[in-house]
């Protein structure tokens, strides 16, 4: 157990008492698409960088939006197509850096009945984890994209977990919406389960860690610690080729089935390495780019799902060193 | 007389006037306090996305579905309350066997079963059903079984005396003399069963109002969001009034019931 | 009709079973505060339509003795036998003994849900006598007792007194043919009580009812009871039984003979002597 | 006698015989049945989570916390509940003005406020206890106002010959009369505190067991899951066990206590 | 101690305010049945230490009067003052009139939760007694009315009787100056009935209270009390105010007195016209 030693070096944002600053995911952590977050906290980056970050998880986008915005919590990590509707509405809240380049998700199906393309999704009925949620945003964007007419998918809200991979069996779903690692577990676990993105990853979702103005005017440089501790986590979890250490140091701290078991963790990971977090490669590790940002923008326009706006008012370029 | 009249309609003035000053304290909250609007938006903006809200077809169906899955919850739950209550209160061995089973199927999260609900009962309003019921069953059951033991001896010892066999001891002395218990227990019972049709529509399905509010807080329309929940008050407040009056009629006779109308006299 | 027997031992010259045999009756409380023998070793012979008045300080048992008559209360000691068969068998009544019973309660145990005519008309229900009918009996006994305009009243908007008579309308609905009445008239002036009194000799004689009637009026007693027993408190027994010689129907003139008045005096002293 | 002391022994043996009989079942059903283990874990698999479970020092924390949120959730509702009880059960006109409001308050969603909660009462262990007294308030308010009104006119009347003030009234005569229906209250409020106790922990915050089911859910780990749900029975059903025993200590002399003894010799 | 008084217009010749000064006090009640009218048009002056029964047909409004006369309940006509104080003000009740009042009511009323001990003791408690002093207080007076050995039983445990014996108890036990007594011997037998009389009649001589008695027992009446007020019912009204000229303290051989007999007969017969 080295993961100290990994973050040798950097920066020195603050002199004396770490600064505390809390962090609220929208889901449970315990998900590798919360990797970089439990990379930062067990591997010591957040200590390094002078912080004491509290990691707290809420049920869901909305009530991770009200925190940052009610002053529960001060940094979030949001898809644009649920930070951009409050930000047309004039909601002070502000992208810092870039987590995620495209979406993760993925629909689990049936071999009898696969879904492997967006083509595949008309006439179905998808579960997901809640009605108006990311993954029926992710899925309306997809289905536009596709030139799926949405009316002809019915939608039903289901557990995320694999017990509801029964329900497709039964025939009462044909599949549904669930994140990158519960789909390596299914799909590990079931012979007969067909994994597939089904062309939700074919829109542009950028994935921004986002805080409001009043606060980064107030502690630019707290903010900044958290991102280049973040930074630091993810290039840790690059550099580690095995992803033994990896796996090593996140487990000391966290334990969820996932992460426990070996195969389904690398292969997360290594999506997640290899796509999610660096993009087509032409912008650094969490470092926002405004084209990406106004291109996600103009396609969530098209779609209908925000007003319009000026997206380059929501946006921070220079928080990453 | 006088008095009586007033307490007939000091509900329709009073409860108003509390509401319309919460609203004011609301709306000056939100516009001098500064309080997000996403958070708490102000009750102008709650009542405009109301009235849109109120002008969809959808709303309406929503509405008969969600009240249809109180209501049969309710039912189902006084019903079999009643009868399980009773049957407890009579048997004492078998309630101090079961009840143990009944408090832990109250406790259970019942999160973890809603697969199992969805395989068994489906997207449809029975799984709805099935969780007001659950929900509301154990106040009925609690507060029947408290009115069986409470029975008065003496009362109890005239049906005896009078060769009364049990479905008569329950139907003319039991099921009367439960009943303040059994309304005390079907107030919180339908409110329960409102609280378990909403959750059962958050969690399973598309329909409902229940459903609605979750999809109006994903979309971060606060002011729809708080338009529904107040309509879904309203609902509950109705429900529950229902309830609450019928008392007059089924326990004219109970302390609870004209001591209040005396109160007003004397 | 005359009723004449043996003072001393009760009954036991009487051929055909008894209606009521009672043997060794007893029955004991056990509270927080230790253990009351409430009656003890109680014997006695009752036949059929006969009056037997029951009487004593208050506390000496009479209540709990006629509880356990009724099958209301299961005896720790002894047996009860009606008409030869037996009552209690461990514990638990058996109901089939005693069918057309009435018994009146030394509370008046009225339903507060019920008006009076539906109190006084329960027991015709529960034996499934159509509503027509049952009204109609029960506004008589409302009449006979003396709630006639009271019959839509709630029991709660009665006084002491009318309650009771109520109850006691309750108890004659069903014309049972054993009455055990505890206190029944308690709580009534003294001329509305001479009027039951008269009432009551009717109706036992009428349907030849075996009636057990506790009561603290002495008087009372000796003038409705062909056998008075009078009993001592702690633990509850039969002190003596005293047989009332004059015959039925007596008229309410018989309370200003010496023969009567020998009687009282005699009960009278002879409780006296207990303080 | 011999009956009385059955009755002690009998939950003893008959309870954990039922419990008994639904492990074999369950089993059965998972193992002939085909159930997907996912959905419904076999209780073989579900104990040797648990044992695991027990032995981690996190556990024990989780259980602390919980334990607390609902306990001290449950004090506070019964506290309240009896004061708004006993008050509004003596002024009616304060009742029927209030009682809409109090409603609303217990069928409005509470979705709706979380976000609330969280900026009021942050992520720790207050706004758990603020749900659970939410929840567990309404029962003993609603029983305990039935208690006042039921308490009779002649008790009352012998306070008023006595010249008793409003205190003494309460202590000597209204807080005695209304126990058996605040301990029917009570005993659906500790159910209701438990339940929102472990609903506050899923929406917010990483701690407690509401938070473990949630994480094992996420994490797919549907043994682990049904372990702590059975954790959290045995808690739920150990508070429920001591309010009610706690009843024959407080309330020796009601008919629901002390004809349940008699009931064994009879 | 002797009270002689004029017999038809009471007390009028009374020159200090009278301990209680009745009005045309009149209550009605309102019921699904219709209006009841309970008491209507009572007169009547009471002074300091006397000694008054009601007596009346049962529902004739004995104890409507006394529950109006306790606060209880409030008139719906008329006034009640208390040492010239008014009793009710727009039918609230202006406590601070009686201070020391004992009520014994016609039920018992008993406090399922307290002993027999706690609730002779209840009064003393609300006034503060330290507990020791009212629990010696309590069970003399437990004694006094025959409950000793009782006092740890619960209400439930008692007999009819007993449960009254503990009411009068505990109304006793503030001293009272003022007695209100429902029919509280209604439960007796005759011989502690008698025991109980002549206890009150110290009890009330040595503390001076003012007693209204409420009674079915016309001797019983006549031998307490100094005046004896007979009601006839609906509405409930004065029929006459009767004199007992006796001394005080009356032994119970008063009543085997021509005397004594001829006011009972006299009554007796006058309540027999009601029929
Ligand atoms: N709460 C009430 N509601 C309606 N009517 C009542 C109420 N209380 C008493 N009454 C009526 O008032 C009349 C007088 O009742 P009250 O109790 O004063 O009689 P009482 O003289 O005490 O009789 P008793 O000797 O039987 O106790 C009765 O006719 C009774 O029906
Ligand atoms: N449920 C009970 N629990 C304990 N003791 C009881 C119970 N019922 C009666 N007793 C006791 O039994 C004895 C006899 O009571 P019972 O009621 O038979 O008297 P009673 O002769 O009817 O008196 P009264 O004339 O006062 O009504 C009393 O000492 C009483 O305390
Ligand atoms: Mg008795
Ligand atoms: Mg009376």
């Amino acid at each position: 157990a080295d993961g100290g030693g990994a973050a040798s070096s950097g920066g020195d944002p603050g002199s004396g008492d770490p600064v505390a600053l809390t962090y609220v995911s929208f889901l449970p952590l315990e998900s590798l698409t919360f990797a970089p977050e439990m990379m930062a906290d067990a591997g010591g980056f957040f200590e390094k960088h002078g912080l004491d970050v509290t990691l707290e998880p809420v049920n869901g986008t909305p009530v991770a939006i009200q925190s940052v915005l009610g002053g529960a919590a001060q940094v979030t990590r949001l898809s644009t197509v649920d930070s951009m509707p409050p930000m047309v509405d004039g909601q002070p809240i502000t992208a810092v850096g870039t987590m995620m380049h495209n979406s993760i998700l993925q629909v689990v199906s049936h071999e009898s009945n696969p879904i492997e393309s967006a083509a595949d999704l008309e006439g179905t009925t998808l579960g997901m984890g809640s009605v108006g949620g990311t993954s029926e945003k992710m899925l309306d964007l997809a289905l536009a994209d596709a030139g799926v007419d949405p009316e002809s998918v019915d939608r039903q809200v289901v557990g995320v977990g694999p017990a509801t991979f029964d329900l497709v069996r039964a025939g009462q779903l044909d599949g549904y919406i669930v994140s990158l690692d519960t789909a390596e577990a299914i799909a590990a676990a079931n012979d007969d389960a067909v994994t597939s993105p089904a062309g939700l990853d074919g829109t542009p979702d950028v994935q921004t860690y986002v805080a409001t103005p009043e606060y980064l005017e107030q502690s630019p440089e707290t903010v900044k610690a958290f991102l280049a501790a973040i930074k630091e986590a993810v290039q840790f979890m690059i550099d580690d080729e095995d992803l033994d250490e990896t796996l090593e140091i996140l487990r000391s701290k966290y334990s969820f089935a996932n992460l426990q078991d070996d195969a389904i963790a690398k292969a997360a990971l290594e999506t997640l390495r290899t796509t999610a977090w660096i993009g087509d490669g032409s912008t650094p590790l969490l470092q926002n780019s405004m084209d990406e940002w106004t291109g996600s923008y103009e396609i969530l326009n098209g779609a209908g799902m925000v007003d319009d706006g000026d997206p380059t008012q929501w946006i921070e370029l220079d928080l990453v060193e | 007389m006088n008095r009586r009249k007033l307490m007939r309609i000091l509900p329709w003035v009073t409860t108003p006037g509390l509401v319309v000053l919460l609203l004011v304290a609301w709306q000056l909250a939100v516009t001098i306090g500064g309080v997000n609007s996403l958070i708490f938006p102000s009750p102008l903006d709650v009542s405009v996305a109301g009235v849109q809200m109120l002008g969809e077809p959808d709303t309406w169906e929503n509405v008969g579905l969600t009240v249809t899955a109180i209501v049969t919850g309710f039912l189902i739950a006084v019903v079999t309350g009643v009868l399980v209550g009773v049957v407890l209160g009579k048997i004492p061995w078998l309630e101090v066997s079961l009840r143990p089973l009944i408090v832990i199927s109250q406790v259970v999260p019942k999160v973890a079963f809603v697969p199992l609900f969805v395989i068994w009962f489906g997207f449809g309003i029975t799984s709805k059903i099935v969780l007001a019921t659950l929900l509301a069953f154990f106040p009925v059951m609690l507060n029947v079984l408290l009115g069986v033991r409470s029975i008065e001896r003496g009362q109890r010892e005239v049906m005896q005396s009078l060769n009364a066999n049990r479905i008569q001891t329950f139907s003319q002395l039991e099921m009367r003399g439960i009943m303040p218990y059994l309304f005390a227990g079907m107030e919180v019972a339908i409110v329960l069963a409102t609280i378990g049709a909403i959750v059962g529509e958050y969690i399973g399905g598309n329909r409902g109002l229940g459903a609605m509010v979750v999809t109006a807080m994903n979309a971060l329309d606060s002011p729809r969001m708080f338009a529904i929940i107040g309509l879904l008050s309203v609902i509950g407040l109705g429900l529950y009034l229902i309830v609450n009056e019928s008392k007059r009629f089924f326990i004219p006779w109970h302390e609870s019931v004209y001591t209040q109308r005396e109160l007003a006299v004397a | 009709m005359s009723i004449t027997q043996n003072a001393d031992v009760p009954s036991a010259a009487a051929t055909a079973t008894p209606r009521l045999r009672i043997r060794g009756l007893g029955r004991d409380f056990h509270t927080r505060s230790g253990t009351t023998h409430a009656v003890s070793g109680v014997d006695l012979e009752i036949q059929r339509g006969e009056f037997v008045a029951l009487i004593g300080r208050s506390g000496c048992g009479k209540t709990t003795i006629l509880r356990m008559i009724g099958g209301l209360l299961a005896p720790t000691a002894g047996s009860i036998e009606v008409d030869g068969n037996g009552l209690w068998r461990d514990g638990f009544v058996d109901s089939s003994v005693i069918t057309k019973l009435g018994f009146v309660f030394q509370e008046s145990n009225l339903f507060p849900w019920f008006s009076v005519l539906d109190n006084i008309a329960l027991p015709l229900k529960l034996r499934g006598v159509d509503k027509r009918t049952r009204r109609a009996r029960a506004a008589e006994l409302a009449e006979l007792v003396g709630l006639a305009g009271f019959e839509k009243s709630y029991p709660r908007e009665l006084s002491g007194g009318m309650r009771q008579r109520a109850s006691i309308a309750r108890a004659l609905s069903v014309e049972p043919d054993m009455l055990l009445m505890d206190e029944p008239f308690g709580a009534l002036d003294a001329l509305t009580r001479e009027k039951m009194n008269l009432e009551l000799q009717r109706i036992a004689l009428e349907t030849q009812a075996t009636v057990v009637f506790v009561t603290h009026d002495i008087p009372e007693a000796v003038f409705l009871a062909d056998r008075v027993v009078h009993l001592t408190p702690r633990p509850g027994r039969i002190r003596q039984i005293v047989d009332v010689p004059f015959d039925k129907p007596r008229s309410i003139h018989l309370q200003t003979e010496p023969a009567f008045n020998d009687i009282v005096r005699k009960l009278r002293s002879d409780i006296d002597e207990e303080y």
